[in-house]
C-alpha cells in the first residue's frame, strides 16, 4: 500500500538528486564539445536528422520559428564592432544539456519529462500533452515542439523517404514536444549488449550520431562515472564538477581559471552534463 | 446622500421585479445574446482548425511557446475572484449593499472559471489526452507530477470552480424557492421545484443555512486568494527572467480583484438597464463600487511598481533586459498601454460626479479591463521573446488570427453562458434584498424613534 | 577464357589494368548470385539479417570527389543511415553533412524510374531494349568525332568500360566537367611540385596559411582536411597549430581561422610576393630567381595594393619564420581570376621559400593503373565542347554526371548550342537542367544501389580502390546502373570480348578477382578475396609514392596590379561553393536545404552576401531584394549583412536556383552561376570564377530572411555562450 | 388520537413573536412547544430569542472534512510519488514537501466545503418531502407559523393566534 511504503522509505524519497550523496549507480551519460576543434560545418546536424526521424519543416515553417534541429550550430560574431571578423566566427553546437537539476522536469504537469538513473533528461512522447512548460522554463531553448502533424505534412516524407526512418526511434506526431535524447536508442542498444554480456559498457563502445559524423572529433561522449573514460578525464582535467554545489571551485580561485572547461549558465544551477572547452585564439598573430 | 435602496419597497414587488426578469427582458437582451452566439461560433471554429491542424496555425513558436492562450486564461482566472470578493468579504465585513450585486457577481466567477478551463484545454497540444493530468489511479501507477505549477493550477481551480457553483447555488435556494411558488406551471417550474429542495424557510433551514453560508465564506476567501497565487507561481516558480519574481502572488491576485470588479461594474451597467434593476442596482451602489474599484486600482499601481522597481535595483541582468525590452522593444505600445489603462485611467474614478455617470464608468470599466488583459499579455509574451538565450530572441512572432479569434470567441462562450444565467435564475437575490430593506427600515425606526424622543426631552426642558 | 581470340593486352584493357604489370589468375567462372547474396533479400534472409538487429555494408560516398569510404547502416534491408568507414584512410570513420544526406539521393522521391524518350516536350516511358537499340541506331552512320561523352570527374572500372565505349565508337570526345574544380591550382601544382594535387601534411605543419583554400568545407577532401586539423590544433608536441586565412570573402575555413586577413580581391598573388620579400627581409635567405622577382614588392607597396596593414605583413613573415613546418594553400579564392595562374605560382612560390616542399607537402601515393585513375573534371572542358557543339560537330552526345546547362556561364549560350545536337542521351538520377533538354534519359541506379569503383580524387596516406556496392534491392525495377548500360552498349560493338560479363556485377568481380595478387589477395582463392574486398570496400594499391619535384620557379612569373575600380561594375561577384550544395547537384536533398548555412545560417535560399559599409554605402538594409547585374546578367535575391567579405567584393553561394530537378529543389533562390562572365585564366584557360564585376541596385521589395540566427543576428549580447580565449590566458599543455 | 396540522399566517414578525411567545408562556394540553415551525421569506435571527436554542452542527461536518481532505490529500499524493520512481525530477527529492502542501491545503479546503455543504443538507433535512400546510405568502412577505397539535388544543390555539391578527388559518386534520 501506497502509504506505508511511503513512510518506509521516506528517507529515500527525500534524497536530493543530484546533490546529496552518490546521484549515479552504473552510468551517467556526459558530454565534452572542444569549441577550438569545432568547425562549424553542419555535419553533427545533419547526422542528427538522420538518426532521429527529425522532420524537415521547409522554408515557411522554419520562417515562422519551428525548425526541429535538436542540434543547432549557433554562430557568433565578435561584438566590440570591429570591422572585419578578423578572428573569424565562433560556432556553438547546441543540444539539450541534459540537465541533473532540469528547470524543464519539475513543472510538466505529467510528469512526461524526467531524470533517468543513467542522468538524462528524458522525454516520454506518449506521455506528453503538450502544455510546452517545459519548453517555457528551458533556459537554453533546446526543446523543440511538433507544431504539426509531420508524418502527415507534404514532403516532408513523401513516398519512399519513409523508408529511411529510423526504427529504432519514434515518428513524433502534432503536438508533443522532443529534444536531443543523447541518442538513447544507441545508449539503451549498448547497455543491453553490455548486461547479456554481463559487464559495464566500455568507453568508446556506444558513439551518439553527431559525435559520430564530427570531422574534427569535436565531440567526446561517454560515461562520467568511469573514471578511465575520455569524457570523465576530460572533466576532471578541466575541473568541471557535475554537481558543483554552489560555483565550480576553479572559478573562485582568484584570476580565474587558466583552463578551458565551461557550462553555459552554470550560475542557474541546472548543472549541464555537456561541457564546453573556450575556442583558443594564437596571440601572435 | 441618498439611499443604496427605499426602505418602502413593498417586499412582493420584490419578488414580482426579479421574477419579471425571468420572463421579460428588455430586447436588447436578446441582441447580446445572438452577438455573443456568433462570437463563440467563430472561436469555436478557429479551435476545431487548430485541433485539426495543429498549434501551428496559431503561430507559435520556438521559443514563443506560450502566447495569447495563457495571457488569456489568466485573465478569466482574475476576472472570477469580483466573486468571491463581493459574496465572500463584504458578506463578513456585514456590508450590505452587496446583496442586490453579489448574485451576479457570484455567477461571474462560476462563469469567468469555466472560460478559463476552456484556455487551459485550447492551449494543449494534445486536447485529446488531457486526462493525463487528471490524478486518476492506473494499473501502470502512474500519476501526473504533482510538482508541477500547472497542476496545482488545475487542483484549485477544480476546487474553485466547484466550491463557487456550490456557494452559488446554496445561496441561490431561497430565491428558487420564490420561484417556485410565483412562476406559472411549466417546466420553469418544475426545474426550481427540483432545484429548491422543497425549501419552505423554516427556522430550522434558515439556521443552517446561516451557519453553512458563513463557513463556506469563510473557505472561499483564503482559497480565491491561493488560487490566483498559484497561478502567479506558474511564473514565479520557473526560471525565466521576468517572471522569476517573488511579488508575482500578491500582484497576481491584486490584479484579479481589480478586473474583477472592473467587470463588475460593466455587468451592473448592463444588467442595470437589460433587466430594468433600477430599483435595486442604483447609482449609491455603483459609487461604492466605484470607489472600492479605485482602492484596489492604486493597490495593483503599487504592486506594480514594486515588481518594477525589484527588477530594476536586483542585479539579475536578465530580467532588467526584460523589462527594458517591455518599455522599449516590440511590445512598448501595448506596455504602456497597461500601464494608462492600468494606471491613470481609475483617476476618472476620483472624480464625484462621474462615480454615477453611467456612460462613463462603463466606458472606464471596459478600458480597466482592456489594461488587465494586456497586463497578463505583457507578462507571458516579453519574457519568450527575450529569454536566457540571445541567439533564440525573437522579434517577429505575432499571434495568427486564429489565436485571437479564439481569444475573441472566448468573451461569446462568457457572454452567452452569462446572459443564460440572468434570463433562467434570479440575477438579483430576492430574499436577501428584503433582509436589506428589512433590517434598514428598522434601523431607520428606531432613529426616528431616537429623534422623537430627544425632540420631547428638549421641549419640557424648554418649559421650565 | 583461352580461347578468346583476343591478346592478352586487349583482355587487360578490358578490365581496366592495362598499362602495367598485372598478375592474372586463373579466370573463376563467376554468377551473379554472388552479388544477390551482398543484397539482403527476404525471399530467403541470409542469416545475418536478423529483423530487429542492423546490419553494416561498407560502400563509396558518391556525394562528392573525395569518395569518402562509407559505411551503410540496414535494418530489414533498408538502408537507413551513412557512416564514414572506421578503415578508411580518406575520412576515418567520420562524414559530412553532404555524405550523411546520401540517403536522400537514394530514396528520393523525384528519381527518375523510367527510360524517357523524346516526344515533344515530354518524356515517353520505352523499354530498355528499345532504348539501347535506339542508341545502336542513332549512332549507326555517324563519325566518331561526332560523337561526345560529357561527364564529370570520373575514375574505376565505369570509366574504363566508358573510354572503352568510345574507343569502340572511335571517338576521343571525352568531356569531364567539374564546374567548381580546383583545376588552375592542379596546374600550378603539377609546374610547381611535379603532381597536380601533393599530400598536404596540416597535421605536421606548425602553421597554416590558406589563400582561400576552403578545406574545412567545401575544397578537394574536407573530412580528410577536418581531422588533420584538428590534430593540428591539439596542443601536442607541435604545440597548437596556427592558422592564417586569407581571401576577401570569409570561408568556412576563414572563420575557424585565428587570423583571418580580408584582402583586395585578386591581389592574392603580390601579397604572396610581399610575404615571400618580408622573410627576405627577415634574414630567410631567398633564391635568387624568387629574390629578384619579390624585391618589388615591398610590404608598404603590397599594403598598398592589397589592403593588408604592412604590419600584418611583418607580423605573417615573422610568425611564419619562427615556426617551421608550415604549410602554405593555394585555393579557390586565389585561383579564380585571369592571373589564377600566376597567383598560384606566386603562393607556391611561399612553400619553396619556406622549405615546406618535403616536410608538409608531400607527394601523393600514386595509382598503379592509370586506366582507373582519376579523370578530374574541369572548367575549361565544357567550353570546348560548346564551341564543337556551337558548330554542330557533334551529332550524338551522352551526358552523365554534370548539369552544365545550370553550371555553364550564360554567355556560353550552351543550352542553345545543345539543342543543335541531333540526338542527346543523358544517364540521369533527376531530370536536372540538362537531362531536361535530352532526347532520350535513362534512369540510373543511385549510389546505394549500383555497383562500381572508384578512386578517391586527393589521395592522402595511401592510394586504394574504393569499392561501390549496393546497399539494398533496387527501389525501382526500372533503373540500370551506369556500368551496367556501358556493358550493354559495348556488347553492341564488341560481342566478343565482352560476352562472358552477363552483367557488371560480373564483369567487376572477374576484374576484381582476376587482378588479385596485384590487390594483395595473392594466394587466397578467388571467393575469399572477393568477399574480403566487399566486406572491406577498400582495396589497398600497393603504394609506390611519385616523388615530387620542387622546381616551382619564379622565372617569368608576372603579377598584374590590382584591378581598376570599375565605375560601371564596382563590385567584385565572389560567387561561394558551400560546404552543402556545392555545385547544386544536391540541391535536391532537403537536408541540405534546410542545414543552415554555417556562415549565415540562411535556408532554403539564396542571398547576395554585403559588406555593411558597402551596404550603408548604398543604403541597403538587411533582407532588401537587390538585382545583381554583371555584362552577362542579373539576379534577384535577398540581401545579407555580413561582415566576413571585403567592401568591393559580394558574393552570392552557387547550388540554388534550379528551374528542374525536384520538389526540394525547383524554384529556391537564384543561379549564380548564370551571371558568371565569360573571362578565363590566361594558362589554362579555365573560367576565372571570381572576375565577374557587377553592380548592385534595390529593387524596393524587402522580406524576412529565413535563418537560423535570431533577433540580435552574431551577438551573444553580453551573455556567457561560446567563449574564446587568447592563448596567452590559457594552459594547453596536459589536455586531455 | 388524531393529530392536527395547523399554519398562521401573519402580517409581519412582531405579530408572529407575539403569537409565538404566547403559546410559549401558556401551557396548552396536546401542544408541544417544539411542534412549532417558523417559516418565513428572510432570516430571522431574533427568532431563536423566542424559539429558544435550536440545534445547528453544520460546523462539525465543516472540521470533518477540512480534516479528511487535507490528510487524504498529503497521503495519496505523497503516496503516488513514492510509488512512482520513475517521476525522479533532477534538483528535487521524489517527495517534495512544498508542492505538496500546496495539493494538501487545496484539499483542504475542497473538503471543508463539500463535506460542509453536505453537512447543511443533512442538518436541515434537504432535500424534503413538502409539509402538509404551506404557503406562497411564505416566500414572499408573510411569516408562517405551523404546529402540530392534538384536536383538543386546535381551539385554543386559533383563538390565540387570531387573537394575534393572523390573516389567515389553514387547518388540515392528519392522523
Amino acid at each position: 500500500m501506497s502509504v506505508s511504503n511511503m513512510l518506509e522509505n521516506w528517507s529515500k524519497f527525500r534524497h536530493m538528486h543530484p546533490v546529496d550523496d552518490k546521484p549515479h549507480e552504473e552510468y551517467k551519460w556526459a558530454m565534452a564539445i572542444d569549441l577550438d576543434a569545432c568547425s562549424g560545418c553542419n555535419a553533427c546536424s545533419v547526422a542528427c536528422y538522420a538518426e532521429n526521424n527529425l522532420p524537415v519543416v521547409g522554408k515557411q515553417k522554419f520562417d515562422a520559428g519551428q525548425q526541429m534541429h535538436w542540434m543547432r550550430i549557433e554562430r557568433y560574431w565578435d561584438d566590440d564592432g570591429r570591422e572585419f571578423p578578423d578572428q573569424g566566427a565562433q560556432f556553438m553546437p547546441m543540444l539539450c544539456q541534459q540537465c541533473e537539476a532540469a528547470p524543464c522536469e519539475t513543472v510538466c504537469p505529467v510528469g512526461a519529462t524526467n531524470h533517468t538513473a543513467d542522468g538524462l533528461n528524458s522525454q516520454v512522447y506518449n506521455r506528453c500533452i503538450g502544455s510546452r512548460y517545459c519548453s517555457a522554463n528551458c533556459p537554453f531553448k533546446v526543446r523543440y515542439f511538433n507544431w504539426y502533424d509531420y508524418p502527415t505534412t507534404d514532403n516532408v516524407w513523401p513516398a519512399e523517404m519513409t523508408q529511411q526512418l529510423n526504427p529504432d526511434v519514434t515518428v513524433r506526431g502534432k503536438g508533443v514536444m522532443e529534444k536531443c535524447t543523447f541518442c538513447v536508442q544507441r545508449l539503451e542498444r549498448a547497455k543491453n549488449n553490455a548486461r547479456t554480456e554481463g559487464r559495464l559498457v566500455h568507453d568508446g563502445e556506444v558513439q551518439t550520431a553527431c559525435q559520430q559524423a564530427c570531422p574534427t572529433s569535436a565531440i567526446t561522449f561517454g560515461n562520467l562515472v568511469e573514471p578511465e573514460s575520455k569524457v570523465a578525464k576530460k572533466w576532471a582535467h578541466q575541473q568541471v564538477e557535475l554537481a558543483a554545489k554552489d560555483v565550480q571551485a576553479k572559478d573562485e580561485q582568484e584570476g580565474g581559471s587558466d583552463l578551458r572547461g565551461y557550462r553555459i549558465f552554470e550560475e542557474l544551477r541546472a548543472y549541464p552534463s555537456v561541457m564546453y572547452l573556450e575556442r583558443v585564439r594564437e596571440s601572435a598573430i | 446622500m441618498e439611499k443604496d435602496i427605499r426602505e418602502s419597497i413593498e417586499w412582493a414587488k420584490i419578488n414580482g421585479d426579479v421574477l419579471k426578469s425571468l420572463e421579460s427582458p428588455r430586447p436588447l437582451f436578446w441582441v447580446i445574446l445572438v452577438i455573443a452566439l456568433s462570437m463563440f461560433g467563430v472561436g469555436l471554429g478557429c479551435e476545431i482548425y487548430q485541433y485539426q491542424i495543429g498549434m501551428g496555425v496559431a503561430n507559435l513558436n520556438n521559443p514563443q511557446v506560450w502566447g495569447l492562450y495563457i495571457a488569456t486564461f489568466i485573465f478569466w482566472i482574475g476576472m472570477s475572484h469580483s466573486g468571491t470578493l463581493l459574496s465572500a468579504i463584504l458578506h463578513l465585513m456585514h456590508a450590505d449593499w452587496r446583496k442586490p450585486i453579489y448574485r451576479f457577481a457570484e455567477a461571474m466567477t462560476t462563469f469567468s472559471l469555466m472560460t478559463a478551463g476552456l484556455f487551459v484545454m485550447v492551449h494543449l497540444g494534445r486536447l485529446w489526452q488531457f486526462y493525463y493530468a487528471i490524478p486518476y489511479p492506473s494499473e501502470r501507477w502512474v500519476w501526473p507530477n504533482f510538482q508541477s505549477p500547472l497542476l496545482w493550477d488545475a487542483m484549485a481551480i477544480f476546487t474553485y470552480l466547484s466550491s463557487s457553483v456550490i456557494f452559488l447555488f446554496i445561496g441561490m435556494i431561497p430565491d428558487l424557492a420564490i420561484c417556485r411558488d410565483h412562476l406559472h406551471p411549466g417546466w420553469r417550474k418544475s426545474l426550481y421545484t427540483v432545484l429548491s429542495l422543497g425549501w419552505e424557510g423554516t427556522d430550522r433551514q434558515w439556521r443552517n443555512f446561516r451557519m453553512t453560508y458563513l463557513t463556506v465564506a469563510c473557505f472561499l476567501i483564503p482559497l480565491a486568494v491561493s488560487v490566483h497565487s498559484i497561478v502567479a507561481s506558474d511564473f514565479a516558480m520557473s526560471q525565466q527572467p521576468g517572471w522569476h519574481v517573488t511579488s508575482f502572488p500578491p500582484y497576481f491576485v491584486a490584479g484579479a480583484l481589480y478586473s474583477g470588479c472592473a467587470a463588475i461594474i460593466t455587468l451592473f451597467v448592463i444588467l442595470r438597464y437589460v433587466f430594468k434593476f433600477e430599483e435595486y442596482m442604483t447609482l449609491p451602489i455603483l459609487k461604492k463600487i466605484v470607489r472600492l474599484t479605485f482602492a484596489i486600482a492604486m493597490v495593483w499601481t503599487y504592486l506594480n511598481a514594486v515588481e518594477f522597481a525589484s527588477v530594476w535595483y536586483s542585479h539579475d541582468e536578465a530580467s532588467k533586459a526584460v523589462l527594458i525590452q517591455k518599455a522599449t522593444g516590440i511590445y512598448a505600445p501595448f506596455w504602456w498601454m497597461m500601464n494608462f489603462c492600468g494606471s491613470v485611467v481609475p483617476f476618472v474614478m476620483m472624480i464625484k460626479r462621474l462615480q454615477t455617470n453611467i456612460p462613463v464608468m462603463f466606458a472606464v470599466s471596459l478600458l480597466l479591463n482592456l489594461g488587465m488583459w494586456l497586463e497578463r499579455w505583457m507578462i507571458v509574451s516579453p519574457t519568450f521573446s527575450h529569454g536566457y538565450y540571445p541567439y533564440l530572441w525573437d522579434n517577429n512572432q505575432w499571434p495568427t488570427l486564429v489565436q485571437w479569434g479564439i481569444v475573441f470567441g472566448s468573451f461569446g462562450w462568457f457572454t452567452l453562458l452569462f446572459m443564460g444565467f440572468c434570463k433562467l435564475f434570479p440575477s438579483v437575490s430576492m430574499y436577501e434584498v428584503k433582509e436589506m430593506v428589512y433590517h434598514r427600515s428598522l434601523a431607520l425606526k428606531h432613529t426616528e424613534r431616537n429623534l422623537a424622543v430627544n425632540a420631547t426631552e428638549l421641549a419640557e426642558k424648554g418649559a421650565h | 577464357m583461352i580461347e578468346n581470340s583476343f591478346n592478352r593486352r586487349d583482355f587487360l584493357k578490358v578490365l581496366g589494368w592495362g598499362g602495367t604489370a598485372v598478375a592474372l589468375s586463373g579466370c573463376g567462372n563467376t554468377s551473379i548470385q554472388d552479388g544477390v547474396e551482398t543484397v539482403v533479400s527476404y525471399v530467403e534472409p541470409p542469416e545475418y539479417a536478423i529483423p530487429g538487429i542492423s546490419v553494416y555494408f561498407n560502400s563509396t560516398c558518391a556525394q562528392c570527389d573525395a569518395g569518402c569510404n562509407i559505411t551503410g547502416r540496414l535494418r530489414e534491408g533498408r538502408v537507413l543511415k551513412l557512416e564514414g568507414n572506421p578503415n578508411s584512410v580518406i575520412n576515418h570513420g567520420k562524414l559530412c553533412g553532404l555524405g550523411q544526406a546520401g540517403v536522400q539521393a537514394h530514396y528520393n522521391p523525384d528519381r527518375v524510374r523510367e527510360p524517357l524518350l523524346r516526344n515533344g516536350d515530354k518524356g515517353e516511358v520505352i523499354a530498355w531494349d528499345k532504348a539501347l537499340g535506339l542508341i545502336n541506331e542513332k549512332l549507326s552512320g555517324v563519325k566518331g568525332d561526332e560523337i561526345a561523352f560529357l561527364t564529370g570527374g570520373l575514375s574505376g572500372h565505369v570509366k574504363v568500360l566508358l573510354n572503352n565505349y568510345l574507343e569502340a565508337l572511335g571517338s576521343k570526345n571525352h568531356y569531364a566537367y567539374e564546374a567548381v574544380s580546383p583545376s588552375v591550382v592542379r596546374a600550378a601544382n603539377k609546374k610547381a611540385y611535379g603532381v597536380e594535387m601533393p599530400r598536404l601534411r596540416l597535421d605536421k605543419a606548425k602553421v597554416v596559411v590558406s589563400f582561400g583554400a576552403d578545406f574545412l568545407g567545401a575544397w578537394v577532401s574536407p573530412v580528410n582536411f577536418s581531422q588533420q586539423y584538428a590534430k593540428f590544433r591539439k596542443a601536442d608536441e607541435n604545440g597548437r597549430g596556427v592558422l592564417v586565412q586569407i581571401e576577401s570573402k570569409m570561408t568556412l575555413t576563414g572563420a575557424n581561422a585565428d587570423r583571418w586577413i580580408v584582402i583586395r580581391p585578386g591581389t592574392e598573388g603580390i601579397l604572396a610576393l610581399g610575404i615571400v620579400n618580408a622573410l627576405g627581409a627577415s634574414g630567410v635567405s631567398l633564391p635568387a630567381d624568387v629574390a629578384a622577382v619579390s624585391k618589388a614588392y615591398s610590404s608598404e607597396r603590397v599594403s598598398k595594393d592589397t589592403g593588408v596593414p604592412a604590419e600584418q605583413i611583418e607580423k605573417l613573415a615573422a610568425l611564419l619564420k619562427e615556426r617551421s613546418p608550415s604549410l602554405v594553400i593555394t585555393g579557390s579564392a586565389a585561383e579564380g581570376y585571369a592571373h589564377g595562374s600566376q597567383n598560384a605560382a606566386a603562393i607556391a612560390l611561399l612553400n619553396r621559400v619556406l622549405g615546406n616542399i618535403g616536410k608538409t607537402i608531400e607527394a601523393p601515393a600514386n595509382v598503379p593503373f592509370p586506366q582507373v585513375a582519376v579523370t578530374t573534371g574541369n572548367r575549361s572542358s565544357v567550353q570546348a565542347l560548346n564551341d564543337s557543339l556551337a558548330n554542330g560537330k557533334i551529332k550524338v552526345l551522352f551526358s552523365y554526371g554534370t548539369n552544365p546547362v545550370f553550371t555553364a556561364p550564360t554567355a556560353l549560350k550552351f543550352k542553345e548550342n545543345l539543342g543543335k545536337v541531333p540526338f542527346k542521351i543523358a544517364f540521369a538520377h533527376y531530370l536536372d537542367e540538362t537531362s531536361r533538354e535530352a532526347d532520350l534519359v535513362l534512369p540510373l541506379d543511385s549510389a546505394l544501389e549500383d555497383w562500381g569503383t572508384s578512386v578517391p580524387e586527393y589521395l592522402g596516406e595511401a592510394s586504394q580502390l574504393s569499392i561501390q556496392q549496393p546497399l539494398m534491392e533496387k527501389l525501382h525495377p526500372n533503373t540500370k546502373g551506369l556500368g551496367d548500360i556501358l556493358l550493354a552498349l559495348l556488347k553492341q560493338r564488341r560481342e566478343k570480348e565482352y560476352k562472358d560479363y552477363e552483367d557488371f556485377y560480373s564483369y567487376l568481380r572477374s576484374a576484381v578477382v582476376k587482378n588479385k595478387s596485384a590487390l594483395g589477395g595473392s594466394g587466397e582463392d578467388d571467393d575469399t578475396f572477393w568477399t574480403n574486398t566487399l566486406s572491406n570496400g577498400i582495396v589497398p594499391f600497393s603504394a609506390s609514392s611519385n616523388n615530387l619535384s620542387a622546381k616551382s620557379s619564379a622565372a617569368g612569373l608576372v603579377l598584374p596590379p590590382p584591378a581598376d575600380e570599375n565605375s560601371g561594375y564596382p563590385l567584385h561577384l565572389i560567387p561561394s561553393v558551400t560546404a552543402s550544395l556545392r555545385d547544386g547537384r544536391h540541391a535536391n536533398q532537403p537536408w541540405l536545404q534546410e542545414s543552415p548555412d554555417p556562415l549565415t545560417t540562411i535556408v532554403w535560399d539564396s542571398w547576395v552576401e554585403l559588406h555593411p559599409k558597402t551596404a550603408a554605402k548604398l543604403g541597403i538594409v538587411e533582407g532588401d531584394i537587390v538585382e545583381v547585374t554583371s555584362r552577362s546578367g542579373s539576379v534577384k535575391a535577398q540581401a545579407y549583412l555580413f561582415p566576413g567579405i571585403h567592401p568591393d567584393a559580394v558574393s552570392i553561394p552557387l547550388g540554388n536556383g534550379h528551374v528542374a530537378l525536384g520538389r526540394w529543389a525547383k524554384d529556391v533562390g537564384v543561379n549564380a552561376f548564370g551571371i558568371l562572365d565569360q573571362v578565363v585564366d590566361k594558362e589554362t584557360g579555365e573560367l576565372a570564377l571570381n572576375e565577374t564585376r557587377v553592380k548592385i541596385s534595390k529593387t524596393g521589395k524587402r522580406v524576412f530572411i529565413v535563418k537560423d540566427e535570431g533577433a540580435v543576428g552574431g551577438s551573444q549580447a553580453g551573455v556567457k555562450i561560446a567563449v574564446r580565449v587568447s592563448t596567452d590566458d590559457v594552459e594547453l599543455s596536459g589536455e586531455v | 388520537m388524531s393529530q392536527h396540522h395547523i399554519l398562521a399566517l401573519f402580517n409581519n414578525f412582531n405579530e408572529a413573536e407575539a403569537a409565538v411567545s404566547e403559546l410559549r408562556s401558556s401551557t396548552i394540553k396536546g401542544f408541544n412547544f417544539d411542534d412549532l415551525t417558523m417559516k418565513s421569506p428572510i432570516e430571522h435571527p431574533e427568532v431563536e430569542s423566542v424559539l429558544g436554542e435550536r440545534s445547528a452542527n453544520v460546523q462539525w461536518f465543516t472540521l470533518f472534512g477540512a480534516l479528511f481532505g487535507g490528510i487524504t490529500a498529503f497521503a495519496l499524493i505523497a503516496g503516488s510519488q513514492g510509488n512512482f520512481f520513475s517521476q525522479l525530477k533532477g534538483g528535487k527529492p521524489i517527495i517534495p514537501i512544498p508542492p505538496d502542501l500546496v495539493l494538501t491545503y487545496e484539499m483542504f479546503i475542497l473538503g471543508g466545503v463539500y463535506i460542509t455543504v453536505l453537512g447543511f443538507l443533512v442538518c436541515a433535512g434537504l432535500p424534503a418531502r413538502r409539509s402538509k400546510l404551506y404557503s406562497a405568502k411564505v416566500s414572499e412577505d408573510q411569516i408562517g407559523l405551523l404546529v402540530k397539535v392534538d384536536q383538543a388544543a386546535v381551539v385554543t390555539i386559533k383563538s390565540i393566534f387570531t387573537k394575534h391578527q393572523a390573516l389567515e388559518i389553514q387547518e388540515e386534520a392528519g392522523k
